[in-house]
């Protein structure tokens, strides 16, 4: 019995890589229809969200399953979209290798923000990481010759190739505009990073950051390098938030200091909130939610007989009010309810399960001692 | 064990999600006296002293307080009634300075000339205490800590004192100087003690009464001496 | 071609300063750009010091920044602000949105913040942003999202003295004085007040607390209710003589944060003499480095104190987890 | 960042039936990027043309901004009472970017392949409408009258769909140089800029011909509402003229930095900056009777290329001020919404000369050809030709005094780069009787 499972568990890691591969296939055919099912606008939308997505799955990663805040994502997003466009403007840079490079440059950065956020927790790694946003687009200005100033950075992104429209149209007989093409980009992207990301959430690291999250003087005093897993969990975060910059360069065609705002690194943590804490799942779900709930609210709003101007804040106000609900009634977000709502279902033994666990680590004995059927 | 009792639990059960942790528990402090609860890491101990204070909820059974009611009052006003807890540990304020950990334990907002005198008496009582009164309370060792929350709970000036392990971790002759306080706050001012010990050995030394609880339930409950003299009862359940 | 009746005021006499005034002129007029520059990051300093102060407050008392201290200082600053534009005096709308501000405050710590308090710090941390943007996006539906002025119930002109300009107006020193005033009460409550020592054991141990008949909820409620009228205090004192709209306390948000961090967020001393340094510092980073530079120099300075001297400079706790 | 626009002034003349007439739809070729149905009616029906516009409706850049296309609708919807254009209703739809250029690419996208909208007018921002450039250029929409003052939008080898509308800071530059240069010479010159193009362009113009008077030059962030250590800095250097490029909120906060540093010298704000109406009643209410409203402004310097508000007798103003009393919603008519208006003024022009049956391509190919010669509300004409998608070519000095304004030069008018400055001699002739242009079908 014990060596079976512990047979299993040793099968584990291969066959998680194995079930994520096939997944990522199921997505790309996904992802395929999707893409050729709906029409340019909704392309272009996808093409949004997946920068959104890219860039929330990483911090997902951070704050989900490492427990660390940061409020500063937007300004590793314009890192990697600075750096994309300056590669890009070269003229001789391709660019699946300009995005790789962005990434780099990014996780670099995010090597210098990591270590000093290490040492910071709650409340102070908030306010600083809050800082390093308001802080960054700074820079852009200062040094307006390179990255272009406040009026930002015009990006010349790749126009779809003519082998590309060619099997679009051979394969589905729909024209391929551009926004289908950075559509393609970005999911094709997000697959990638998916696949990588849930891999190692899956592995060793994966572990060992949820142990940090939940109890970091037990993590350390199990000899885990708190530091330096910490500073890892940063620049993995930092590359995503790179790479997805490097796909709003694309998109987008400019980076500007206006296109970073605060209220970016906001809504990504909405978006990882809304979907579900520590689930990749969710940051998909969160990031779609980020790209189709506006247009959705305002219309309401609209509906509702506000006029334009007021129609427009209902978006951020939802926003608003959607952290501060999810946080209070399913602090777990979509993917905790549908979790939830998935183990109610068929087993009842577990479904009374009280939410309130913290209490019994106050006196876990009691535990062991209820439970006699432990030694035989 | 006619007369009505300073605390008096009936029935008590109480339950951390699936687990029972105290099933039917009845015990009683008997005015001016210390009673011991004694029993094995789990057997309930702690959580009998927290829901008696209100910390831990309980499905059901009866607090008293002498003739008052307390079941499922909040903490506050199970302080505020007279039931004073020094909690295992943790209970210092380490943010604080020592005398504002002690002015802490006046909450009636007692007028400050008398309160300036009771605290007196705390650090006649405990004289270490009034040397350090201005530092944090963080700079403290561990006896000295014991005696700040006793300290401090004396301030409450409560009809009954839990102390939940008041000896652990503590050198043998700092727990004498500190059963010795409570044996002259118990015989001179006729307060009461309810005392939670793993140590069974020292803790029956000073009690009068005690109980023996196991995995949530009353298993003995008699006279110090009785308890001490049990073999069979030592052996199964208190380990000396 | 309309002839120019436009010779600029005073250039009758300028215009040949460079020759009569030479290096003198130039090192007087040096000295007074840093007397002016300093005295400007004075008075905005003392505006982050005010904001720093709520923070401080509610780290006192519940151990959460409140990220959303100020869109609730921005709100309670328009109802003010309608108030005076019906008519009512400077002093009814001041006094009405501190009240309004000990409500709000009081409102959000039983409603929302209750129910995160003690959990993980992140939960805490989330729901201060989302507040923090819905009031915004509020305000901005409630009010407009135009820009609007504030009155100010004293001068805006600066003093001059024996011809050197002083670059504070009167409204500049009443928010000085304010701020002081504030600090004096909040260290007095702190240090002498039985509640201001139960407000401060509620945050730091609530279970012990409770064991001391301390009614915790009460405490946590009354520190956001203070906490959110200093915000209040703060809101006005920034709108006072200039620009409001939904938006115009988010710089404050991090230089008021800042300051608190380098005073030590446990410390209203420490809240004044940060925001202090910010405001001065920054004025002095924005006239002689450039003024987009302003935010990462306060970047800066978080990351140096941080990491050098994370307890701040006037923190009394001894150990600090940051 | 680069919110601006301007206004303001009037007067001018030329003949107004030079529209040529011949037929319009010769450029039935589609553009680039061939779409799906790419056929170029998109957004035109029997009885209706759907147009759409991105501004900053939320977000620090949102106040002051929002308004102006409250100011677009309310006109067209004026034009839609009076039958519209050609029997067609004009469909106006406006998002909001919240000066965000991610957020201009996705509202913008929405509102081409989405909505289908036929073209894209009064574009707001310098940052967020460079993002779309691209897009609505190689789609083939034509993207009309952006506001900002911006040279990005006059580039028709690159960009032949989009125009510009209000004349560049490049221009307005070069005229307030040319003019401090010639009736100031004496004056020690400071440069109040906003960081962006916006002081950038300006700043290159004036210098053109200021030189070495200029003494120093100060920018500003947007967002960043502490000036004094700028203001403070200009006061060091010298400077007795101040020459600010700065959006009207900053030109209030620079008045309040002066006052502090008791600061007193003469001011010149550029067009977009010194929106009397909107500035004075913000530094109306400031203290009691210390800062008394517009007199604070009295002897300000300034440029004008519409009527603002403040000139009601003007009979523009006339016209914009009926149009908001039946049309505008809540709140007064501003110089913002006076700025959609005239925007709005001319698309109608445009769509009126593109002929009954418009198309995108016809659109653009009816303002190259007529575009130069349009009257409008604006002091100087426009710049459009087959070689040029500038704006307005000129504007006029006055000063400020009272509610009113006093004027200092006539209409000049020159182009980019060494471009020489002449003065315009056309009459503005006022608006039609009943407010709607008519003007005739390019053929």
């Amino acid at each position: 019995m014990v060596s079976l499972v512990a047979g299993v568990r040793r099968r584990l890691p291969a066959s998680t890589l194995g079930r994520n591969l096939l997944l990522v296939l199921a997505a790309l055919v996904v992802v395929v229809l999707l893409l050729e099912l709906t029409d340019p606008f909704r392309n272009s939308q996808l093409a949004t969200m997946s920068y959104y997505a890219i860039a929330a799955a990483g911090l997902t990663v951070l704050t989900g399953l490492n427990g660390q805040i940061s409020l500063g994502h937007g300004a590793l997003m314009a890192v990697g979209a600075y750096a994309m466009g300056l590669l890009l403007n070269t003229g001789v840079v391709p660019f699946p290798l300009a995005m790789l490079a962005a990434a780099a440059v990014t996780a670099v950065v995010g090597v210098v923000v990591g270590a000093a956020a290490a040492r910071l927790h709650g409340p102070y790694l908030a306010g600083a990481t809050l800082a390093l946003a308001i802080g960054v687009p700074g820079l852009a200005i200062h040094f307006d010759g390179v990255f272009g100033g406040e009026q930002g950075l015009q990006i010349s992104s790749p126009r779809p190739p003519d082998w590309f429209a060619d099997v679009i149209y051979f394969l589905f007989a729909n024209e391929a505009g551009s926004a289908k093409y950075f559509a393609y980009i970005g999911w094709l992207t997000l697959l990638a990073v998916l696949l990588l990301l849930s891999n190692l959430v899956a592995s060793r690291y994966g572990r060992v950051w949820r142990a940090i999250r939940d109890d970091e003087v037990a993590a350390e005093l199990a000899g885990v390098p708190l530091g330096r897993l910490r500073v890892l969990a940063f620049v993995v975060s930092a590359a995503c938030a790179g790479l997805a910059g490097a796909v709003l360069g694309i998109v987008v065609r400019l980076a500007a200091p206006s296109g970073f705002t605060i209220v970016l690194s906001l809504s990504l943590l909405t978006a990882v909130v809304v979907g579900g804490l520590g689930s990749l799942g969710g940051a998909l779900l969160g990031s779609a939610l980020l790209v189709f709930l506006p247009p959705a609210v305002t219309g309401l709003g609209m509906q509702a007989g506000l006029t334009g101007v007021q129609a427009a804040q209902l978006a951020p106000l939802a926003y608003g009010v959607v952290l501060v609900t999810v946080m209070l009634l399913a602090p777990g977000g979509a993917m905790g309810i549908a979790r939830a709502l998935w183990h109610a279902r068929p087993r009842r033994r577990f479904a009374q399960q009280p939410a309130n666990t913290h209490r019994m680590d106050e006196e876990p004995s009691t535990t062991d001692a209820t439970e006699p059927g432990g030694r035989t | 064990m006619t007369e009505t009792a300073a605390l008096e639990v009936r029935d008590l059960t109480a339950s951390y999600g699936p687990v029972t942790a105290l099933d039917g528990v009845t015990i009683r402090a008997e005015r001016g006296r210390i009673t011991a609860v004694l029993g094995a890491n789990g057997a309930g101990k702690t959580t009998l002293l927290r829901s008696v204070s209100g910390l831990v909820p309980t499905s059901s059974g009866q607090v008293l307080l002498g003739d008052r009611e307390l079941t499922r009052a909040s903490a506050e006003t199970i302080a505020r009634a007279g039931i004073a807890q020094v909690p295992e540990g943790r209970g210092v304020i380490t943010e604080l300075t020592v005398e504002e950990n002690l002015r802490l334990g006046d909450l009636l907002g007692t007028a400050r000339r008398r309160q300036r005198h009771r605290l007196e008496q705390v650090y006649a009582l405990f004289p270490v205490l009034a040397e350090r009164r201005r530092r944090d309370a963080h700079s403290l060792s561990g006896g000295e800590r014991q005696m700040l929350v006793i300290g401090r709970a004396l301030l409450c000036a409560p009809e009954v004192l839990l102390l939940d392990e008041p000896s652990l971790g503590l050198a043998p002759q700092i727990v004498a100087q500190i059963f010795g306080v409570l044996r002259e706050l118990v015989d001179h001012d006729g307060m009461t003690v309810l005392l939670v010990e793993q140590n069974a050995r020292s803790a029956l030394s000073i009690a009068d009464a005690g109980f023996v609880l196991n995995l949530g339930r009353v298993v003995a409950g008699d006279s110090a001496a009785v308890l001490a003299a049990d073999d069979d009862l030592r052996h199964a359940y208190l380990g000396f | 071609m309309v002839a120019p009746t436009a010779v600029p005021r005073g250039a009758a006499t300028t215009m040949s300063e460079p020759l009569i005034e030479g290096i003198a002129g130039r090192n007087r007029r040096t000295m007074q750009q840093f007397l002016n520059v300093a005295l400007n990051g004075l008075s905005q300093g003392a505006i982050y010091a005010a904001f720093a102060l709520a923070l401080v407050l509610i780290w006192r008392s519940t151990r959460i920044i409140n990220f959303a201290q100020g869109s609730m200082g921005m709100f309670t600053t328009y109802i003010a602000l309608a108030l005076i534009e019906s008519g009512r005096s400077y002093w009814v709308g001041f006094a009405v949105a501190l009240l309004a501000g000990l409500l709000l405050g009081a409102l959000v710590e039983r409603l929302v913040i209750r129910r995160v308090e003690g959990g993980p710090e992140l939960n805490a941390v989330i729901v201060t942003l989302g507040l923090f943007v819905a009031l915004q996006a509020l305000a901005a539906i409630l009010f407009g999202a135009t820009y609007r002025s504030f009155p100010a119930p004293f001068g805006l002109h600066g003093f001059d003295v024996g011809g050197v300009n002083i670059a504070l107006t009167p409204f500049n020193l009443f928010a000085i004085g304010a701020v002081v005033v504030v600090m004096l009460a909040l260290v007095a409550l702190f240090r002498f007040t039985d509640v201001g020592l139960r407000m401060r054991a509620s945050a730091f141990n609530q279970e012990v607390s409770r064991l001391l008949g301390v009614p915790v909820g009460r405490m946590l409620t009354l520190g956001w209710a203070l906490a959110a009228m200093v915000g209040s205090l703060s809101g006005l004192l920034i709108a006072g003589g200039s620009l409001v709209f939904p938006a115009y306390m988010d710089a404050v948000i991090v230089y008021g944060f800042v300051a608190a961090v380098l005073g030590g967020l446990d410390s209203p001393v420490g809240a004044v003499v940060g925001g202090l340094v910010m405001g001065m510092t920054l004025s002095v980073v924005s006239g002689y480095l450039g003024s987009e530079l302003v935010a990462l120099a306060a970047l800066a300075i978080l990351v140096t104190v941080l990491l050098v001297r994370p307890r701040g400079l006037f923190s009394r706790t001894a150990v600090r987890q940051v | 960042m680069n919110k601006h626009i301007g206004r303001r002034d009037l007067l001018r003349a030329g003949g107004w039936g030079l529209a040529a007439a011949t037929a319009g739809s010769l450029f039935g070729a589609c553009g680039a990027g061939g779409r799906p149905g790419g056929s170029s009616e998109v957004g035109i029906t029997g009885n209706t043309v759907k147009i759409g516009a991105h501004f900053p409706l939320t977000g620090v850049a949102a106040p002051g901004y929002s308004d102006i296309p409250t100011g677009t609708k309310a006109y067209f919807d004026y034009v839609n009472a009076h039958g519209g254009v050609n029997g067609r209703k004009i469909e106006y739809i406006f998002r909001d970017d919240a000066y965000n250029p991610s957020n201009t690419s996705q509202v913008v996208n929405e509102l081409v392949l989405q909505d289908q909208v036929f073209a894209i007018v009064g574009g707001l921002g310098t940052a967020p409408h460079s993002a779309v450039l691209d897009f609505l250029n190689s789609e083939g929409v034509p993207d009309l009258f952006v506001s900002s003052g911006s040279l990005l939008w006059d580039q028709p080898k690159k960009n032949p769909y989009t125009f510009g509308w209000q004349p560049d800071y490049e221009v307005e530059g070069k005229i307030i140089g040319r003019y401090v240069h010639r009736n100031m010479p004496n004056a020690r010159v400071g440069l109040f800029l906003q960081d962006d193009d916006f002081g950038d362009d300006g700043e290159k113009g004036a210098r053109a011909y200021l030189g070495d008077q200029v003494v120093a030059a100060q920018r500003y962030v947007s967002g960043n509402t502490d000036v004094a250590p700028q203001i403070a800095a200009l006061q060091a250097a010298g400077a007795d003229l101040v020459l600010g490029f700065n959006v009207p909120s900053y030109t209030a906060l620079s008045q309040l930095a002066s006052l502090k540093l008791n600061y007193r010298p003469q001011w010149f704000y550029s067009n977009v900056g010194s929106d009397p109406a909107l500035v004075g009643s913000l530094l109306s209410r400031f203290s009691k009777g210390e800062v008394s409203g517009a007199s604070m402004l009295d002897g300000v310097i300034t440029t004008e290329y519409l009527a603002g508000v403040e000139e009601a007798d003007d009979p523009w103003v006339e016209l914009w001020q009926q149009v908001w009393d039946a049309h505008g919603g809540e709140g007064e008519l501003t110089n913002f919404r006076l700025y959609g208006m005239a925007e709005a003024y001319t698309f109608v022009q445009t769509l009126q000369a593109a002929g009954p049956d418009p198309t995108r391509d016809g659109l653009v190919a009816a303002l190259e050809k007529v575009g130069a010669e349009l009257q409008g509300p604006g002091l100087a004409p426009f710049r459009y030709s087959g070689d040029s998608h500038a704006g307005m070519a000129g504007v006029k000095v006055s000063r400020l005094a009272g509610n009113s304004t006093e004027k200092l030069s006539p209409v000049f008018v020159t182009d980019n780069g060494k471009a020489e400055i002449t003065e315009y001699t056309g009459r503005n002739p006022g608006p039609p009787p009943n407010g709607i242009p008519s003007v005739e079908p390019v053929g």
